[in-house]
């Protein structure tokens, strides 16, 4: 299965989302922000980094690259979207993903191994979980406070839109201690921490991040 | 002011120019009349005043730098030594290595964010030069006095500066230190290491060869950052009533840097260049003059095609700047349409600025008027060299008279508990997450390991788990005391810190931290340093790959205490075994190496408000029969910890806590003196019961004394019949000291 | 010549940490005056070479809506300074 | 109630990136007016509960010089909106 990664000029995290899809058995691809063309891939991941420096605001530019004027419409229509990090910001900069991410509360840029519980497992990138599971996985983040208002808030929790928690020292002040959600239709997610940077114990607190890959790929061969 | 061209010079001989406010001597500036045979135009006075700075001619340096190279051992890992912007060594497989550190201390004094931000920039640029994908940063870190005001301004900044830049090209930051001394108020040392990874054929060299190749400057454009500050801030004696010069700080664009980085190894990946140079302190100056001065010597720049960010520079100012972000490449015209095609595709300015020629000279115009034209290795290399005057200080024998051995030492249950729990909540003791999580450890996914842990590892090959291990060390009170021997030390101390991994070393980088170089005692200190590391080098039969200098670190007459960073690169050849200091389940708990009573300079002495007396022994031997030792039998040791600041107590405690258990230990003879001990040559392990009885006896085969310290388990350390402490209360007291300092 | 300022506020019912801790900042570093609330906003100045024309200012407003500021968490207001 | 406004912006001569990007995105996003030169600022807005006195306000300053704007690159103004 193709998995498309896309890469902006201040991604950093390209490399280890397209090894996450080789290890869950599926082929990168890889899209570059100035192209339109989605390269007929089944599925899309938007990684971590700093997008266009994450001037102006993370995820600001990215919005209006080239690339997403194909993956917004793409996404609109069910193609599964995974953004990590930045690309979560990337996603609700987009409008594809309802509120904001805004400065962690402790004003610091934080990088720790993270306990996160997984809420939802209807979606395209979290069907291969247990709900209620719970994973440790990098977070690494300056701008990670999931904000939104009330209404919003209250229609994820009603739709079952929260994809992920944070167990444990809310890190960054979102409410609700959202670490991920996903649109009503459960093809585009966003979500702050790493799990491509946990495939593999040796270089990552664990393996349990690769689920998120496998859900998509293993669900569509 | 108007134009001063080659022409004008030559005919006004007497025009008074102010080499004096550039930082120049008398000498110096009479040399550069006698090189040109005339006096220079103000373009080139701007050159030669920035490039014979202290920073960038190590003109007080020179003298004693040469040993690196006289005493080199022979070494079939060397590709690239000293001299070029980085140090290369074979690390197998077809892989090579480049690693480097430099300072950035005064312009982080002055402004920590982005004098730290731009250190690491710079560093990262220069490994990226060499042709290898930047891998990793350390940042070894030292402040004034953890609860000095200035500390609070200076700390926190330098630690975003650095986290800012580097999480933000997605570099990871997986290693350093960060130490407290009174001595660094005012004068903070802020180090940055980087290691680079390359093949072999993709090595690039700064070098200026083959007439009609084109000079391509690539990157940020030039702005009015840090006009001056080469000369201005790394070359006096930094005091806050002169104001600086031009008060220009530089300014960090990291975003920059990450596609200036992408860009660039993709151009070395199509071979595109002949010579590559990346724009650091001294700017063009530097970059044209070294490029020219490497190759054959003719180059022809046009200035006025330097792309501005200010429209107002003077070419003088264009040739001073350090505006960062910028590079320097030689292009063939063959390859120039590439080259120009992927800048564009990553969106970097890149422009022809002039090109190599068939003579011998430097010449820059401005608007077609020739403004230098000078010998560039006059320039580059032949800069002055001082043998300046070096004296053992008098009072160093009293200092070293005054031994800490002597002070009243803690005695029963509730003075040792009290005096282990000073030292593991002490500043330099303590836990430093709330720094370390301010970095992004995890980007490219090759790290292994990262601090806290003794040395960092990083996988390098996906395929074969090949890596590397780093680490950088250097316990400036001792180098105080005794500045050769504190020198080993730290060499010894970063060896270690590598071999406990389970890694090979194979090459030593450095950055020298002094004072100031016309203090005669400051020198003597410079000149044991240098002479100690070069015959350490040897004796371990590592080369110097490289390193920096920065001096003039005081205030006043007083100087910092030495310190001579030490960075030891090794190579693990499957990063799958490397050994941390964590373990799982009930282990036998065993020191190798022999203590001493060595108290002088450690951080018990420190914590009484003590410096004094003689540092601890160093045996390089020693050094590398324990490395050899753990290497061999690092498939039987689940976890080592290397012993140094705060001996066993400190390194107990830390391999305790970072495993989440407690233990039972008996230690025979003065517990004090066990505890706080900080005899070198010394690596804590642990190693399952079944195992412990084969690996006693092959310590012993090697000849290293073995002392059965005990088992792990338990909620508390309990030192037989000396004292028990709960793993909670350590755990709490080494955590708070550094979030109660400094969370806002 | 001409600057137009945009200026980008957080909206009020957002969560604004920076401003937060300039509030708490104040009384530790000896300052007697309290606000009552501190918040921290944005600005971007672009400078023209000319007065904005009006359909100037509906593009620049237009780049404030969308580019400039998040509608979901701020929002703007706009100065022409000549 | 009054809002005293503190505006911090880089000094000229110091590089502004995040204005740099900012002025090289808008034209590929399709707006037609073309700034010289963009540069970002910060606002701190501090929410009184009266008009600021000429001693709070001296205070004010004070703060703005130490803890809101960074002396080394940074100016500012202040503003007061009753
Ligand atoms: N400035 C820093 N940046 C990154 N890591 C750091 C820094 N300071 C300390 N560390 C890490 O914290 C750990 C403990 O530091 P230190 O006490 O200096 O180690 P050691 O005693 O082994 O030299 C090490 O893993 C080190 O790499
Ligand atoms: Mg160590």
């Amino acid at each position: 299965m193709r998995v498309g990664v896309v890469t902006f000029p201040g991604t950093l995290d390209d490399h280890d989302a397209a090894r996450a899809v080789k290890y869950a058995g599926g082929e990168p691809v890889s899209l570059w922000h100035g192209d339109t063309d989605l390269k007929d891939v089944a599925g899309v991941i938007l990684p971590g980094g700093f997008s266009y420096g994450d001037y102006l605001r993370c995820g600001a530019i990215a919005r209006f690259s080239p690339i997403m004027s194909s993956i917004i419409p793409a996404a609109e229509n069910g193609l599964p979207v995974l953004g990590i990090c930045n690309g979560f910001q990337v996603l609700c900069e987009s409008h594809l993903l309802p509120g904001a991410l805004t400065r962690n509360v402790g004003l610091h840029f934080l990088c720790r191994d993270q306990e996160i519980e997984i809420v939802n497992t209807q979606s395209a990138w979290s069907g291969d979980f247990t709900r209620g599971q719970r994973i440790t996985i990098p977070l690494k983040n300056g701008e990670g406070s999931y904000q939104c208002d009330d209404k919003t808030l209250q229609e994820l929790e009603e739709n079952n839109q929260v994809i992920a928690r944070y167990v444990g020292i809310n890190p960054n002040g979102s409410r609700n201690a959202i670490a991920g959600i996903t649109n009503k239709q459960g093809n585009v997610v966003g979500i702050m921490p790493h799990p491509e940077h946990a495939i593999d114990a040796l270089t990552g607190p664990s393996a349990a991040g690769l689920a998120f890959f496998t859900s998509l790929v293993r669900a569509r061969v | 002011m108007a134009l001063d061209t080659v022409g004008i010079a030559t005919n006004s001989p007497d025009t008074q120019q102010p080499w004096r406010e550039l930082g120049l001597k008398e000498d110096e500036y009479q040399r550069i009349r006698e090189i040109l045979n005339r006096r220079p135009t103000s373009s080139e006075l701007a050159m030669y005043s920035v490039m014979w700075s202290e920073h960038c001619s190590y003109k007080s340096s020179k003298v004693h730098l040469r040993q690196f190279g006289e005493k080199a051992p022979k070494s079939d890992a060397l590709l690239v030594g000293i001299g070029e912007n980085a140090g290369v060594v074979d690390v197998g497989q077809g892989y090579a290595v480049t690693f480097k550190v430099e300072s950035h201390n005064h312009p982080s004094f002055i402004e920590p964010y982005q004098g730290a931000a731009t250190g690491v920039g710079g560093i990262v640029r220069d490994i990226l030069t060499m042709g290898a994908r930047p891998v990793a940063i350390l940042d070894p870190l030292r402040f004034g006095p953890a609860d000095a005001p200035d500390t609070k301004r200076v700390l926190p900044g330098v630690i975003a500066g650095i986290g800012g830049y580097g999480n933000c090209i997605g570099v990871p930051t997986v290693g350093g230190e960060v130490i407290f001394d009174k001595s660094y108020l005012g004068n903070p040392l802020v180090n940055a290491l980087c290691v680079g990874v390359m093949k072999h054929e993709d090595i690039k060299l700064a070098k200026a060869s083959g007439a009609g190749n084109l000079v391509v400057l690539f990157g940020a454009k030039t702005g009015g950052d840090g006009i001056g500050g080469v000369s201005v801030l790394a070359s006096e004696t930094f005091s806050e009533k002169k104001p600086t010069k031009r008060p220009a700080v530089q300014v960090g664009d990291p975003f920059t840097e990450k596609v200036l980085i992408e860009c660039s190894l993709e151009i070395f990946k199509e071979d595109l260049v002949v010579g590559i140079q990346d724009l650091g302190g001294a700017g063009l100056s530097c970059a044209t003059s070294e490029l020219a001065s490497a190759g054959t010597g003719g180059m022809r720049i046009e200035l006025d095609r330097v792309p501005l960010r200010d429209a107002n520079l003077s070419p003088e100012e264009i040739l001073m700047s350090e505006s960062q972000e910028r590079m320097c490449a030689i292009v063939p015209p063959a390859k120039i349409d590439r080259f120009l095609e992927i800048c564009k595709k990553w969106d970097v300015v890149a422009t022809v600025i002039g090109e190599v020629t068939s003579g011998e000279h430097l010449e820059i115009t401005w608007h077609g008027e020739l403004i230098v034209d000078v010998p560039p290795r006059t320039v580059a290399h032949d800069g002055p060299v001082y043998n300046r005057p070096y004296k053992r200080p008098e009072n160093q024998g009293d200092l070293c008279a005054d031994a800490a051995e002597n002070l009243p030492r803690p005695t029963g249950e509730a003075e040792l508990a009290e005096a282990i729990l000073k030292l593991i909540s002490s500043p330099n003791m303590a836990d430093k997450t709330w720094i370390t999580e301010q970095y992004d450890k995890y980007v490219q996914g090759n790290t292994v390991a990262a601090g806290p842990s003794d040395a960092a590892v990083i996988r390098i090959d996906e395929e074969s788990f090949l890596g590397v291990a780093v680490a950088t060390d250097c316990n400036g009170r001792f180098c105080k005391l005794d500045p050769y021997q504190g020198t080993q030390l730290a060499l010894a101390e970063a060896f270690r810190n590598v071999a406990v991994t389970g890694a090979k070393p194979l090459a030593i980088t450095n950055c020298l931290n002094f004072g100031s170089p016309e203090d005669p005692g400051v020198m003597w200190q410079f000149a044991e340093s240098v002479r100690a590391l070069a015959d350490g080098a040897l004796e371990m039969g590592l080369p110097v790959t490289g390193g920096n200098v920065s001096f003039y670190n005081q205030t006043g007459d007083v100087a910092i205490v030495p310190t001579p960073v030490i960075g030891i690169l090794g190579v693990i050849d499957d990063v799958r075994k490397a050994i941390s200091y964590r373990f799982t389940g009930e282990k036998e708990l065993i020191l190798l190496g022999e203590t001493l009573e060595e108290l002088s300079g450690g951080e018990w002495a420190d914590g009484c408000g003590h410096l004094g007396g003689i540092p601890p022994r160093v045996n390089l031997q020693k050094e590398i029969v324990l490395a050899d030792f753990i290497h061999a039998q690092r498939d039987y040791i689940a976890a080592a910890h290397d012993l140094s600041d705060g001996g066993l107590a400190v390194a107990l405690i830390e391999m305790l806590l970072q495993s989440k258990t407690g233990a039972t230990v008996s230690i025979h003879g003065d517990p004090f003196m066990h505890l706080f001990s900080e005899s070198s040559g010394r690596i804590l392990i642990a190693v399952s019961s079944e195992d412990s009885n084969y690996v006693v006896g092959k310590a012993a085969d090697a000849g290293i004394t073995t002392t059965r310290l005990g088992k792990s388990g338990g909620e508390n350390l309990e030192i037989s019949g000396v004292l028990s402490l709960s793993m909670l209360h350590l755990q709490e007291a080494n955590q708070r000291t550094i979030p109660a300092l400094f969370n806002a | 010549m001409a600057r137009v300022i945009v200026d980008v506020v957080l909206k009020d019912e957002i969560l604004d940490p920076q401003g937060d801790a300039i509030s708490r900042a104040l009384p530790r570093m000896g300052f007697s005056f309290t606000p009552t609330a501190v918040r921290q906003g944005k600005s971007f100045i672009l400078s023209l070479d000319h007065a904005p024309s009006a359909s100037e200012l509906k593009e620049i407003e237009n780049a404030a809506a969308t580019l400039l500021s998040n509608p979901v968490i701020e929002t703007f207001t706009i100065r022409v300074e000549n």
